[in-house]
């Protein structure tokens, strides 16, 4: 199941919407990503808007989601992110992952945002006090995803 | 064909979207580029350096020898930089 | 921080309670473990009950945390183990790492769900419509423990 | 001495743990597990196998050569098997 969306999510609440009851599940991985001010090389950030592009965006979420289920036993998954303008502390993505065993669970979950991390289609306009600016791709990130390419 | 401009593709053009009539002689990503380019002014802006331009044909990733028609949805962008920073 | 106890937790508060509010956590991994019916080779399993050795699990259990905190630089960690008889979809234990960034939040929760589930001291008797048995080690678990040897 | 014991060693014993004094002679942990296991009865039906037979002496494992003290606290268990089922 994947939501983009602007609004929070509470991350109890849609662990067991998407676990509770089903007596198949073992084991429930999952993954918050906070938006953080520390710019490593820069000034403070200040906010950080993401920019989308729904259709293609909901697709490749949807298209990842299911290369996760291909590759583990899952019992169920999700991807809740969110776009628009956070703030430091704000949570930015949600990924749960639940199969009968945590192996399963957890490398799908790492899988998954290790891709969304690096490739989902949003665009960062980073805020700081000296101003504005669109974030550039960063090659590590394209090599951890990389890490996935050929396995399991 | 409708067009569609994110990130900074859209701050130098001035236009998230805009419809546009296909020229007969424009049946490629790369020449759809070009034609646009020969606009100038933010377009040219927008597009000086192809190196950092994504395109997307129809909600998927195309790349310069794609075949574009008078009904596609395209997309102009930016590399994307991921959801959260690392 | 670590708790042993028979009650069930949140998970949703959990996080928040350890993670809400630290502005230099960019990522929180977490981990949920879930009684499960299917036994595999035998009749489903009914119930199970995990005994304990208070003094020396809480041990174990603050030092494989400390172990984890040495390996990946983390802001915040948490192991919440229940004790007792638990009936299938119960929850049965929580790991939850925070850090700056994704990899040590992940791998962290990795290698700590890896020993709780092979090494923690709990000893647990299964219950099913034949009978009840104790459970025997497992030497597959073992050697996903051994995994993290000489690692990170 | 304390004796603590857990699992089917418990059920095997009858006690989950029971005060001891310690015989001059028994210095170790092997010591200790072949006098209990002299008692007979439930004791020797839980340490007949000492290799599924762990020992934790002051709530740290030990091995069979392992010293043993009257104010020791010793507990008598099976291997462990992990917080949840795999």
């Amino acid at each position: 199941m994947i939501r983009v969306q602007r609004e929070d999510f509470d991350i109890g609440a849609e662990i067991e919407a998407l676990t509770g009851g089903d007596r198949e599940i073992g084991a429930v991985a999952s993954f918050v990503g906070i938006t953080r001010a520390d710019a490593g090389d820069g000034p403070p950030i200040t906010a950080m808007t993401l920019e989308h592009y729904p259709a293609m965006t909901e697709r490749q979420l949807a298209e990842i989601e299911a290369e996760a289920c291909r590759r583990w036993d899952l019992t169920a998954s999700l991807i809740v992110h969110r776009h628009g303008r956070l703030e430091p502390g704000e949570r930015i993505v949600l990924v749960v992952t639940a199969a009968s065993h945590r192996r399963a669970a957890l490398d799908a979950c790492a899988f998954l945002i290790d891709w969304l991390k690096t490739k989902a289609p949003f665009w960062k306009r980073e805020e700081t006090d000296a101003g504005t600016r669109w974030v550039a791709a960063r090659a590590a990130d394209d090599r951890a995803a990389e890490r996935w390419q050929g396995e399991p | 064909m409708t067009l569609l401009y994110f990130a900074w593709v859209r701050e130098r053009i001035g236009l998230d979207a805009e419809e546009i009539a296909l020229p007969a002689d424009v049946q490629t990503v790369a020449a759809l580029l070009d034609w646009l380019r020969g606009r100038g002014g933010g377009y040219a802006r927008a597009l000086e350096d192809l190196s950092v331009i994504r395109v997307a044909v129809n909600q998927e990733f195309a790349r310069p020898d794609h075949a574009v028609a008078d009904d596609d949805e395209i997309a102009l962008f930016p590399p994307v930089t991921g959801g959260a920073r690392p």
